[in-house]
């Protein structure tokens, strides 16, 4: 192999054979990886955008995999065919100091077309998604079809939804230190520990807290939106069949970070109206005391009697809040 | 930090001791550039936290009733921070001009209004009005007051250190006008005056729109 | 320095380095809290329920530890009966609780009023003074002063408050008579693991969205269940 | 006395290595117990810290609620605050500022105190500032490592608990912010300060007194933060978000107070170090023969001076919010949550590319010494360091993607974030350009070289998986990020400043480290690293949100391994201190001058280095790396009489 690398033509036969290895390697791993890895690759395939973002993960893993193994290759190659074992190779290598231009000019626009492609993938994904489960900020941006229709009609108390009516369902996620509650303004705004969504259904979550910053991530369905005092951060997921499903704070909150967990469920959709046609009668009496139902809510910031600010101008804020009333 | 010429080696030639005097001087010119940077990059953090609580204006609570901070307080301290700028531009004016005596008047009564603009500011958290926590406003508002204590001290500094060393120098070289003298501690000087000058105009420019912020807008 | 010189220094150094390491871990990290749980097994029957015993109170006092001002629950230990500072506890597997939680503490209305319902207790009730209810209104009255919840259990009861106007509002725990109220419930542990349980009402007093000091701070308003076969 | 008088015998003195009575000596070069060193330092600095803590007191007894609340933040702000100073004016770096008012400006630079006491003293020679910078590193990182043991022996099991969940968060904040804090300085400050003057040819730091100043900042930062677990610790990790921030106890002020501090230290270091490479490059020295290492520092310069302002000031506002209850960052009070993020990450992106920069100077540095080989595409190597750290500027929205802040900007700062990876890429182009048909010698910096382009691949690949929306929607937050950052910063970073302590050691000391040891080090280093996290990309994508105390039980076999790796890769480091303690004090084996045979202009000077640097200053005279053309000119012309290419000739 030495020998090689110093006849007048070795450089040919270098690169040609680093190629061939690679090549080779390349489509082996590509191969060996989308047979059995990717229809594995968490978090599933509960819901579409699961789905999607696993397809994209695995776009950018098959991407991936021959970057990896070029440097991989190239660098063990040097090594092997290169390497001075002993450490005392002349100080001079010899040959010319030259600097070839065109690897230098094929370098930077290969990495430059993947990388713009990688983007352009990216931003169409995402877009085409609607976001992908990321939260999308109270104006989401790229909303599913009769999303922001449902999602006005549940501010004011008449958004609807049945099994098999189609119909987009928003869902309120509470984040407080250290649980999430939800509430469901299609059945009278009540609210509860548990998070039970209908199948076959797009779900608009809108997530505030009353807090501190949290993150809601329902693990399964590939939803993340972080939960800002007074912010609503919506994001879109639609539900495929029935399942369980982890929801997990993912924005450190404080001691109880690592317990903010709940599980929540996938339900058929008569199921699911039936678990929340029941807990809204029997949440009754607790949702008649609750604050009208908004998107955002203005907690006191000085909590129940906590007492941060000492200013008489307490409480500062006009805006409907959690915990404004005072005591009759 | 004229004492480039002290950790010169065993050989010491003229062209040498150029060099590194010329090496001196750029790096006083580079350095105070540099620290206008630095410092614009603070401010600027100021002025967005400003515009970005005005533009959430979360719970209506940017600036209820238009509170604002005490108006005669703000014009003594930016009437005197100018005047000190003004005072310190001017006078290294004179003194390129060739009068010492002018920059050195001027440049001790910059000192002076410096150093009372800071009191006045200091004293304006006792007639504030409003709590520092009750609006966004008066939050940027403790802020851009507190910024701006660490501003009048740091011009105020440069502006006595460079007198002092001016008067110094000008003891040293028997009289001799530091503005004219080729000795390497009178032009490493210059490049201080220079460059504190040309600080004292941004001061006054940042000034001015951090005062049209916080007591016009 | 001579070789050996050299190398007793540095074995020394290392020593005093390590000593100092173990030392900062045991001065600041108080490692474990294993020593803080009250074991409930001892002596159990199978399958007959367990009866626990909790006080909160608004301020600890000074007998235990050195945050006097904060909110925290305190247990009675069930072997000598003394009011421990201890909020963990082990417990049998698939077993009936019954808790009794005398509430020392004034309340107020809560920020969610969520917690003001009583939940995944057994019949989804619980008592107040011997009055069973479902749900608390904070808004009247006197209001809520913290709760007892166990998310992984679905259990959430409010802990009402006493009269924030009373002078005798006790600041010194444990309590004794002075004004409380007396809620309790039961609730079944569920399969053998570790639960948290904590209180959900930002009870922190002096702290943004008062959630800090002791509820921000392990072993005052929160715990662990450890549930056992 | 005249000035010329003055400055001749001042020259007089230094040249013959004496002290000697000059008007204006300062109290730093005192001898004898009135001079100053590191326990006056901390004598003053406890003063320091009894006087702020009383005047807080005083300045908030009128205020009822503070005094009650049991946390009065104003006192320990004060206090720490004034500890600083204390520690600065103990030390002496104080002196010349108050001297500076009575017009004072030509204080002695030379230390005359020439034994081992000089490394604990504020000392203006910037290659004892350098040693210094790296035992305060290494300190640094061993206490920031012990955490992380600490945090690993934590995670060994998903529900039973080796610590409170309170103490867990504490530990896993303090070893974030002190491996964060000390990872801007990690090489820019030992490496950087030592070695950038030798390099450029110059015979001092453009402003010594601010160099030494940032390094007695850098420690007093280190301790202040370090106090935060005496105060009760911080709950919130190395991102501090608000409003989590507020209502934290008083250990956050030590987190504000002492990022803020470092901050300045960072700042003063970036600011010394770019108007040095600017001003002070040797004659001939054009910026197309700086070498590829100056470059990356002049690169990590430029951001450390722009983006830690941004930090002081979100620091500032978290200390008015904390002691004045200014409300910044609570959205309930005219304030919003979103400022500190923005703020933050202003800062904090850039701050990242200061923490790889370096990596990557030292990488290109050292590679063309092990395989004789000039460094392929210099320029476009100092491109990609401009061009990183350009873009840097304009990422820092995509640690906020799911937090709902400008959804229609998320494409822009997708394409910006993911167009950073082409000029990081150069990096790899200049390593593998670099390498073909070179001789490879395997030596330790060598080894580390190469480790650093295997883990840095890894890092720089999964942070694209992490630029892209939909992916990040899965990752973010979790472990699989936890693991991009310890790839690219322990992977990337770490690992170049250990190539560059073991390339450069023998210059610094005189003495060599042991290769024996050294290789069992680097083998344990790199495979229990890479042990340690890759299982943590797996973890991440299982589902597991960063800085919990528990998990769920199926990921107890993936953490376990993790962690047991993790202790094996703690090990590793105790490896690296027993060399380096046997290689450099108990048994040490003397150094040949240019023990690697490099052309690089620091291992021409003499050995040990005099202070000031160079005989005569260098006039550059070709290209750096010229490693391949037998009889190619010497780099610098030293004028220390020798045929101008005679250090390559030695060579041979």
């Amino acid at each position: 192999m030495t020998n090689q690398s110093t006849n007048s033509t070795g450089q040919v036969h270098h690169l040609r054979r680093m190629t061939i290895i690679w090549v080779v390697l390349s489509v082996v791993g590509d191969v060996l990886f989308s047979i059995f890895v990717a229809p594995h690759v968490p978090p599933g395939r509960l819901s579409e955008t699961a789905a999607n973002n696993q397809n994209t993960f695995n776009v950018l893993m098959e991407m991936a995999i021959p970057v990896l193994l070029g440097v991989w290759v190239y660098l063990s190659y040097s090594l092997i065919v290169w390497g001075d074992k002993r450490n005392a190779s002349a100080a001079f290598s010899g040959a010319a100091a030259r600097t070839n231009k065109t690897a230098q000019v094929s370098w930077i626009v290969i990495t430059s077309v993947t990388i713009l492609f990688l983007a352009a993938y990216g931003s169409f994904a995402v877009i085409t998604e609607h976001g992908s489960g990321g939260g999308e900020g109270p104006n989401p941006a790229w909303a599913p079809a009769g999303a922001l229709k449902a999602e006005t009609a549940a501010l004011v108390g008449k958004a609807t939804w049945s099994p098999g009516s189609k119909n987009v369902l928003p869902v309120q996620v509470i984040g407080q230190q250290w649980k999430f509650t939800y509430r469901y303004p299609t059945f009278g705004g009540f609210e509860s520990p548990q998070l039970i969504v209908p199948a076959d259904t797009t779900i608009a979550f809108n997530v505030t807290s009353l807090d501190v910053i949290h993150s809601f991530w329902a693990y399964q369905l590939d939803v993340k939106a972080d939960a800002n005092p007074g912010v609503n951060d919506v994001a879109f997921t639609e539900t495929k069949n029935p399942g369980n499903f982890i929801v997990r704070c993912s924005e450190l909150c404080g001691i109880w970070h690592g317990s903010m967990y709940n599980s929540g469920k996938v339900e058929s959709q008569a199921d699911f109206e039936n678990w929340a046609t029941t807990t809204e009668a029997a949440n009754a009496a607790n949702t008649a005391l609750l604050p009208a139902f908004a998107w955002t809510y203005t907690p006191d910031a000085n909590g129940a009697d906590g007492g941060y600010y000492n200013d008489t101008n307490d409480p500062y804020s006009t805006v409907e809040t959690y915990g404004s009333k005072q005591p009759s | 930090m004229s004492n480039t010429l002290k950790s010169t080696g065993p050989s010491d030639t003229p062209e040498e001791r150029e060099y590194e005097m010329r090496a001196h001087i750029s790096s006083i010119w580079t350095g105070s550039r540099l620290f206008i940077g630095i410092y614009t990059f603070m401010l600027a953090s100021l002025v967005f936290s400003y515009f970005y609580l005005r533009s959430s204006n979360n719970g209506l609570l940017w600036r209820p009733d238009h509170v604002t901070a005490p108006r005669p307080y703000g014009l003594l301290v930016f009437g005197f921070s100018l005047l000190t700028s003004m005072l310190a531009y001017f006078g290294r004016k004179r003194l390129v001009k060739g009068s010492f005596s002018d920059f050195s008047v001027a440049a001790w009564s910059g000192v002076g209004t410096g150093l009372l603009a800071l009191l006045f500011q200091i004293l304006e958290f006792s007639h504030l009005g409003f709590f520092p926590g009750s609006s966004g406003y008066a939050s940027c508002f403790v802020g851009f007051a507190v910024m701006n204590i660490g501003t009048l001290v740091i011009s105020a500094y440069w502006l006595e250190t460079t007198v002092a060393r001016g008067m110094r120098i000008r003891r040293e070289l028997s009289g001799d006008n530091p503005e004219f003298s080729s000795h390497p501690r009178a032009r490493a000087f210059r490049a201080d005056v220079a460059s504190m000058a040309y600080f004292q105009v941004f001061v006054a420019l940042t000034g001015a729109l951090l005062f049209a912020m916080f007591y016009l807008m | 320095m001579s070789l050996t010189g050299r190398l007793s220094t540095a074995i020394g150094l290392f020593l005093v380095a390590v000593g100092l390491i173990g030392w900062t871990l045991m001065a600041f990290l108080h490692p474990g809290t294993d020593g803080g749980y009250t074991n409930y097994t001892v002596g159990h029957a199978a399958g007959a329920p367990v009866s626990v015993e909790l006080q909160s109170v608004g301020s600890i006092g000074t007998g235990y530890g050195d945050h006097p001002t904060w909110v925290s629950y305190l247990q009675k230990d069930p072997a000598t009966g003394k009011w421990i500072h201890d909020t963990s506890m082990i417990l049998p597997a698939n077993t009936v609780v019954h808790m009794t939680i005398l509430n020392y503490d004034s309340g107020s209305p809560l920020r969610n009023q969520e917690w003001g319902q009583v939940q995944g207790t057994i019949g989804n009730t619980a008592t107040l003074n011997g009055k069973s209810f479902k749900v608390y209104n904070s808004y009247t009255g006197n209001g809520v002063g913290h709760t007892f919840a166990v998310p992984s259990l679905d259990v959430s009861v409010p802990m009402i408050g006493v009269n924030g106007n009373l002078t005798n509002i006790c600041g010194q725990a444990p309590c004794g008579s002075l004004p409380h109220n007396t809620i309790t419930f039961s609730f079944k542990t569920g399969a053998p693991g570790s639960y948290n349980w904590q209180c959900f009402v930002p009870c922190g007093l002096g702290y943004l969205y008062g959630n800090g000091g002791g509820m921000s701070t392990f072993n005052y308003m929160g715990g662990f269940l450890k549930v056992v076969a | 006395m005249t000035i010329s008088e003055e400055r001749s015998t001042e020259v007089t003195g230094a040249a013959s290595g004496h002290p000697h009575k000059a008007r204006g000596l300062s109290w730093t070069q005192r001898p004898g117990i009135f001079s100053q060193n590191i326990i006056t330092a901390a004598v003053v600095a406890i003063l320091g810290y009894v006087l702020g803590h009383w005047f807080g007191n005083y300045l908030s007894s009128g205020y009822d609620y503070i005094q009650n609340s049991g946390q009065n933040n104003i006192a320990n702000t004060l206090a720490l605050a004034f500890g600083v100073v204390g520690w600065l004016l103990g030390i002496g770096a104080l002196n010349y500022p108050f001297a500076k008012l009575f017009g004072v400006d030509g204080l002695e630079e030379e230390s005359p105190v020439d034994n081992w006491t000089k490394y604990f003293r504020y000392s203006l020679d910037h290659k004892v500032v350098g040693l210094q910078y790296v035992v305060g590193v290494l300190l640094f990182l061993f206490t920031g490592g012990l955490l992380a043991m600490a945090v690993r022996a934590e995670l060994l099991n998903p529900t039973t608990h080796l610590f409170s969940p309170d103490t867990y968060i504490k530990i896993v904040s303090e070893h974030g912010t002190i491996m964060m804090m000390m990872m801007t300085s990690v090489i820019v400050g030992p490496l950087g300060n030592y070695f950038v003057p030798l390099m450029i040819g110059a015979r001092r730091m453009a402003f010594p007194r601010i160099e030494a100043l940032s390094f007695w900042i850098f420690t007093a930062g280190f301790m202040v933060i370090f106090s935060a677990l005496p105060y009760g610790g911080f709950p919130t990790g190395w991102t501090g978000y608000a409003p989590l921030q507020t209502q934290a106890g008083p250990g956050m002020v030590s987190y504000l107070l002492g990022f803020a501090v470092i901050g300045v230290g960072m700042i003063l270091a970036g600011f010394n170090q770019a108007v040095t490479i600017i001003n002070y490059r040797a004659p001939g020295m054009t910026w197309s023969r700086v070498p590829i290492f100056v470059w990356s520092i002049l690169a990590t310069a430029a951001l450390l001076t722009l983006a830690t302002p941004v930090l002081f000031a979100g620091g500032l506002f978290g200390l008015l919010d904390k002691t004045v209850q200014t409300a910044f960052y609570v959205t309930e009070h005219g304030g919003s949550s979103y400022l500190w993020e923005n703020l933050f990450w202003f800062f904090g992106h850039p701050e990242v590319y200061i923490m790889a920069l370096p990596g990557f100077g030292i990488a290109a540095e050292i590679l063309p010494v092990f395989t004789r080989r000039p460094l392929f595409a210099y320029k476009v190597a100092a491109a990609g360091m401009i061009g990183v750290a350009l873009l840097s500027f304009f990422v820092w929205q995509h640690h906020l993607f799911q937090s709902g802040i400008n959804p229609d900007m998320r494409p822009l700062f997708m394409l910006t974030t993911e167009l950073i990876s082409i000029p990081t890429g150069f990096i790899f182009l200049v390593g593998m350009g670099t390498l073909y048909r070179a001789k490879i010698r395997l030596e330790i910096p060598m080894l580390f070289v190469l480790a650093l382009f295997f883990n840095f691949l890894i890092g720089g690949v999964t942070g694209v998986f992490l630029s892209d929306v939909p992916v990040n929607v899965t990752v973010h937050g979790g472990f699989f990020v936890l693991s991009h950052f310890h790839y690219t910063i322990m992977g990337g970073l770490l690992f170049a400043f250990m190539a560059g302590l073991y390339f450069w050691l023998p210059k610094m000391t005189g003495k060599m480290m042991n290769k024996k040891i050294g290789k069992i080090h680097f083998w344990m280093m790199f495979v229990f690293f890479n042990l340690t996290f890759f299982p943590m990309f797996i973890i991440g994508l299982l589902g597991q949100p960063r800085r919990v105390f528990s998990y769920a039980t199926n990921l107890q076999g993936l953490n376990d391994f993790s962690s047991v790796s993790a202790f094996l890769l703690g090990l590793s480091f105790l490896v690296f201190f027993y060399n380096l303690i046997w290689s450099m004090w108990i048994k040490p084996e003397i150094a040949p001058a240019n023990p690697w045979e490099s052309m690089g202009l620091e291992w021409q000077t003499a050995s040990p280095i005099p202070p000031y640097n160079f005989e005569r200053i260098p006039v550059i005279m070709t290209d750096p790396y010229r490693y391949s053309e037998d009889g190619a000119p010497a780099f610098a012309d030293l004028g220390n009489g020798g045929p101008s290419d005679s250090s390559t000739h030695s060579m041979a």
